[in-house]
């Protein structure tokens, strides 16, 4: 029970951005929504790789290498989902620009994109 | 000469996803050559391609289920520490799919963006989807398709927003860009989920290490995963994405989302029917009232719920297309409204497996609900070739401004009516004999939804009907008195979507016995796709 | 946006090649010590966008267009699937991704025991070179992306939209 | 002996579980039904010229309107029908406003049902 | 209060319901080998061969270019099409 509070914090972090999501209006909140739930999703997986009094799992000048070490394929996944989250916000931002540039509002009720203006 | 085909014969599940990997990042050293090398350059990647997934598709027809390791050699049994491709019947059938509609892409934007800028990155992303989509029907492991579900959404992310002079394609753009995000990351946790209960990220080492009574941590990576998917494949009430994306986005570029939303709807097959195919039989609760005794198995509550999206996504879908007065958005409504079908169809097989599906309904319905995925994407597909035509030579797609086309445009009348005759489902196109097939199997499972599939098809008719009156029909208009008909490659591309479907239509029992029934039963026993990698259950 | 002040200009300049410096450090020693090619090259990156932010997005556009930046990029996104694709023609009965240096005593090739080694950089096969590779690839890549939009942006302020 | 066998698949019948469906046999039927309506067609009335009054437009006297007012738009097409199911698409139109927010509450929507029908059931 | 954010507050809450009891659900924070059903054979055989296989010292690295290799070219791939993205949005529209 106790020893859960990390997961717990985990969903906390990805209600938070659910929530910024559905009830923000302004745009850009909404990208800040997506990226707490993107660290949600990290913060997750990193933890799982969490072995009880655990060293980083380097060979590189270790003084005792029976002793137990970190899983390392958290890591690794955890820099993927790093890179890619990224890229989907630089994405994203330079979509905001340019419907700034059309609607000169960044209210998500008035960005709608109905037919032809 | 022979050690060649057998060498890419064996490399081939590699080369399906590098080639176009590796034109993308040579498209913009080739396009500093010129523009009509580049579109030749991207015509040949794709060719290669195409044929690459055919002849993938060909050798696990014949010879059963392949299985491609990455980096290094891998004897069944030992622990599955790296990614691999599996290919079964059912990823073959989707790789026919993915081998048909991006060449039709790339050959149609030769003459439809002539006159756009930017074209490098156009065909760049183009390729980069193609190989993202052929990924997620291939790979083996879950995290390997997250991160192609991502290549995949942001290349059509930044396509869809092609025409930036319109305001309206940006927020379209960013509207998809929010859905598929949210719904990758949603599909990212359920992964990871997985990965902490059971360390593993195979997919068949997962669905062999689940156990069969299902725990909590299990049931909420399977709600995750399905109800991401669902949205990512425009099931409705989730499908209001699919309006905006598909209308706003260049037809080109409409062609291959069509493919990464089937994609993504085969992905929630696979999550049904293989990593939680031992469970599907597992009653999830029962009680006993008045002396009887209820007890509803997980294919039953699943089966339900998904049949239940189905018909409201074929109601809305039709619903909304008979309202619209833009071309491609009603197009696009009516895709919702195909998704629904195949939908229905496979969820009534869900809901009734039990024991063997051969001996059901079901099993006819399943058969059905997979060729009618095929169908749809060639149907829909020529439909917005067609819509894209229409926009090349009017320069509008709205349907109260248009009329009086059929006269200029002999051609595109032709293609036009050969996809409304398979979308709405007459004889004797494809879209027939799969709706027929899903009309008798659902009906012996449950009459009102056959009807209802039924009425909404006659409505689709009718939709189609309309356009065709106030597009093509009608007076000829004076201020289309100068059009013309679209160059020759646009025309090639139609051609060659609509020989496919007459094809289908006129031998629809050669498909269904060579492809679709192969499909059907591999995604019918999980067992053998998981024996493949762990060598036995 | 416009260059930012003089002291901030001379700071920049003296701290860029050091930044530079540690972030090819990363990618060298990916194999050995934490770090990699993604991680050095973010920093090599962030040093560009120092500079960036120093000068301003105009004139670091005069100096360097995101057209060479993107032909670089493809050149590191090539050197990798290549490396990847030797795995499979350089070595009989090899896969795609083959680490086919590793444990040849060629570049690279030194064979590693399970133990707690001293750092030896000739190690690890093929992987210092997807380092650089991914390295050049992510350099070039987060550079374009804050110039291109830095200077889109910055357009927008001058009132010159279209 | 391959080639016997793939014509021998050319007009094998689709089995749809209680029916089956042919396009041979609808086309040949299609055919003799085609041909029926010829020979009716041919014992027609047969005084009619081309080029006579017979073939001009007859508004009830009035002279022949402009090809754009002649056209019915598209948006006019089963007016009638939309009118009479006007409950069902003011609900539509108001689930199809463009907002992403909703898009995104309808997935959470969604994902809370499963949850509830999964995860209490 | 509006109905559309009191739908909202329900669902949402469903769904907090079951995310946190999911989270109490999963096998404690830094588990024990062997002990509460957690068993890391994948991981296990990553660092015990990783040496030997890649020659790689530092094992996140061996798995990251070598034994999830693929899944760096896609994560590059990633990046690639987020720059053609990025290009192609902000691109002259005028030739």
């Amino acid at each position: 029970m106790i020893y859960n509070i990390p997961f717990i914090a985990v969903a906390a972090l990805i209600l938070i951005g659910l929530y910024t999501v559905i009830f923000k209006r302004n745009l850009i909140k909404i990208v800040i929504g997506i990226t707490l739930i993107e660290s949600g999703v990290n913060l997750f997986l990193i933890t799982l790789g969490f072995r009880k009094d655990s060293v980083a799992p380097i060979f590189t000048s270790n003084p005792d290498v029976s002793q137990t070490m970190s899983l390392p394929v958290p890591q690794a996944l955890t820099l993927t989902s790093i890179v890619i989250g990224v890229a989907v916000l630089a994405l994203m931002l330079s979509f905001i620009v340019y419907i700034y540039r059309h609607y000169k509002t960044l209210d998500v009720r008035k960005v709608v994109g109905g037919d032809d203006e | 000469m022979n050690d060649i085909i057998s060498f890419i014969s064996a490399h081939l599940p590699a080369f399906v996803v590098a080639v176009p990997l590796l034109g993308a990042f040579l498209t913009p050293l080739v396009s500093r050559i010129g523009d009509k090398s580049r579109n030749i350059f991207a015509i040949i990647i794709t060719g290669l391609t195409s044929i690459f997934a055919l002849l993938l598709a060909n050798d696990v027809f014949t010879n059963g289920i392949r299985t491609y390791v990455f980096g290094g050699d891998y004897a069944t049994g030992q622990t599955m520490v790296r990614i691999l491709f599996e290919i079964d019947a059912m990823n073959a059938f989707m790789l026919i799919i993915a081998a048909i509609l991006p060449f039709a892409a790339i050959v149609y934007s030769w003459g439809f963006m002539k006159e756009q800028t930017g074209l490098d990155k156009y065909y760049t992303l183009i390729l980069l989807m193609t190989a993202g989509m052929l990924g997620m029907m291939m790979t083996g492991d879950m995290f390997n398709f997250f991160v192609f579900l991502e290549i995949t959404s942001i290349a059509s992310a930044a396509l869809i927003a092609f025409w930036t002079n319109k305001g309206n394609a940006v927020a379209a753009a960013f509207k998809y860009i929010v859905i598929s995000s949210i719904g990758a990351l949603f599909v990212l946790f359920a992964i990871a989920l997985y990965y902490g209960q059971y360390n593993a990220l195979n997919m068949a080492v997962i669905a062999d290490s689940i156990p069969v009574e299902m725990g909590f941590v299990d049931k909420i990576a399977l709600v995750l995963l399905l109800a991401a998917l669902a949205m990512k494949a425009a099931i409705a009430p989730m499908h209001m994405w699919l309006a905006d994306a598909y209308g706003r986005a260049p037809s080109s570029v409409t062609v291959v989302l069509i493919g990464t939303t089937l994609a993504s709807l085969y992905a929630g097959f696979r999550v049904i029917f293989t990593i939680h195919g031992n469970q599907l039989e597992q009653a999830l609760n029962s009680w006993t009232i008045f002396g009887y005794e209820f007890s509803i198995s997980l294919a039953n509550m699943v089966g339900i719920l998904l049949v239940a999206l189905a018909v409201l996504s074929i109601f809305i879908g039709v619903f909304m297309a008979l309202k619209q007065v833009d071309l491609k958005k009603m197009i696009a409504y009516t895709a919702v409204a195909e998704i629904g079908y195949m939908l229905l169809a496979v969820g009534a097989a869900i809901a009734v497996m039990g024991g063997d599906l051969e001996a059901t309904a079901g099993y006819t319905a399943l058969k059905g609900g997979i060729f009618h995925i095929l169908n749809d994407a060639l149907d829909i597909g020529l439909l917005f070739l067609v819509a894209g035509a229409v926009y090349y030579t009017a320069k509008q797609t709205s349907i109260n401004k248009l009329g009086g086309l059929a006269r200029n445009m002999k051609y595109t009348t032709v293609f036009f009516l050969i996809g409304l005759f398979a979308v709405s489902g007459l004889p004797p196109m494809n879209g027939f004999a799969s709706k027929l097939m899903i009309y008798e199997s659902t009906f012996q499972i449950n009459p009102i939804l056959s009807i209802v599939a039924i009425l909404c098809s006659i409505l689709l008719l009718a939709v189609f009907v309309k356009v065709f009156y106030s597009v093509f029909l009608g007076p000829k208009l004076p201020k289309f008195a100068t059009a013309k008909e679209v160059p020759i490659s646009m025309l090639i591309a139609m051609g060659i979507i609509a020989c496919i479907i007459i094809f289908i239509g006129l031998f629809p029992d050669i498909v269904l016995q060579n492809v679709v029934t192969p499909a059907a039963n591999a995604l019918n026993d999980a067992s053998s796709y998981i024996a493949a990698i762990t060598g036995g259950i | 946006m416009s260059g930012m002040s003089k002291i901030v200009k001379t700071i920049s300049n003296i701290a860029f090649p050091f930044v530079m410096i540690y972030g090819l450090y990363i990618i060298a020693h990916g194999h050995l010590t934490p770090g990699g090619g993604f991680q050095g090259g973010a920093v090599v990156a962030s040093a560009c966008a120092m500079i960036l932010v120093a000068y301003g997005s105009v004139w670091t556009m005069g100096k360097i267009k995101e057209k060479r930046l993107s032909i670089l990029e493809s050149v590191g996104a090539i050197s990798f699937i290549v490396l990847a694709f030797l795995g499979i023609f350089i070595i009989t009965e090899g896969v795609f991704f083959k680490n086919f240096l590793a444990n040849t005593n060629l570049m690279f090739g030194t064979t590693v025991a399970f133990q707690s080694t001293a750092a030896n950089i000739n190690t690890a096969g093929v992987i210092p070179l997807m380092n650089f590779a991914v390295g050049l690839k992510v350099i070039a890549g987060l550079f374009a992306i804050v110039l291109v939009m830095a200077y889109a942006t910055s357009k927008i302020k001058e009132g010159k939209t279209k | 002996m391959a080639l016997a066998e793939f014509f021998n698949s050319l007009i094998n019948s689709l089995d749809t579980g209680s029916g089956f469906w042919n396009p041979l046999v609808w086309g040949f039927a299609l055919l003799i039904v085609f041909l029926v309506i010829y020979i009716l067609r041919g014992a027609g009335k047969t005084s009619y010229k081309k080029g006579t009054e017979q073939t001009k437009p007859f508004l009830s006297g009035n002279p022949e309107t402009s090809k754009e007012s002649m056209h019915v738009k598209g948006e006019n097409v089963y007016w009638g029908f939309v009118k009479s199911m006007k409950f069902i698409y003011d609900r539509f139109e108001k689930m199809h406003n463009g907002n992403v927010s909703d898009y995104i509450l309808w997935f959470v929507i969604i994902m809370g049902i499963f949850f509830l029908v999964l995860g209490v059931i | 209060m509006s109905r559309r954010d009191f739908v909202a507050v329900i669902f949402f809450a469903v769904v907090a319901v079951f995310l946190i009891f999911g989270a109490l659900k999963m096998h404690p924070f830094g588990p024990v080998e062997g002990q509460d059903g957690f068993d890391a054979e994948m991981d296990d055989h990553i660092i015990n061969n990783a040496q030997e296989e890649t020659g790689a010292s530092n094992t996140v690295t061996s798995v990251v270019f070598d034994y999830r290799g693929f899944d760096t070219l896609g994560e590059a791939t990633v990046l690639f099409t987020a720059v053609a993205g990025v290009i192609l949005v902000f691109r002259r529209l005028k030739k």
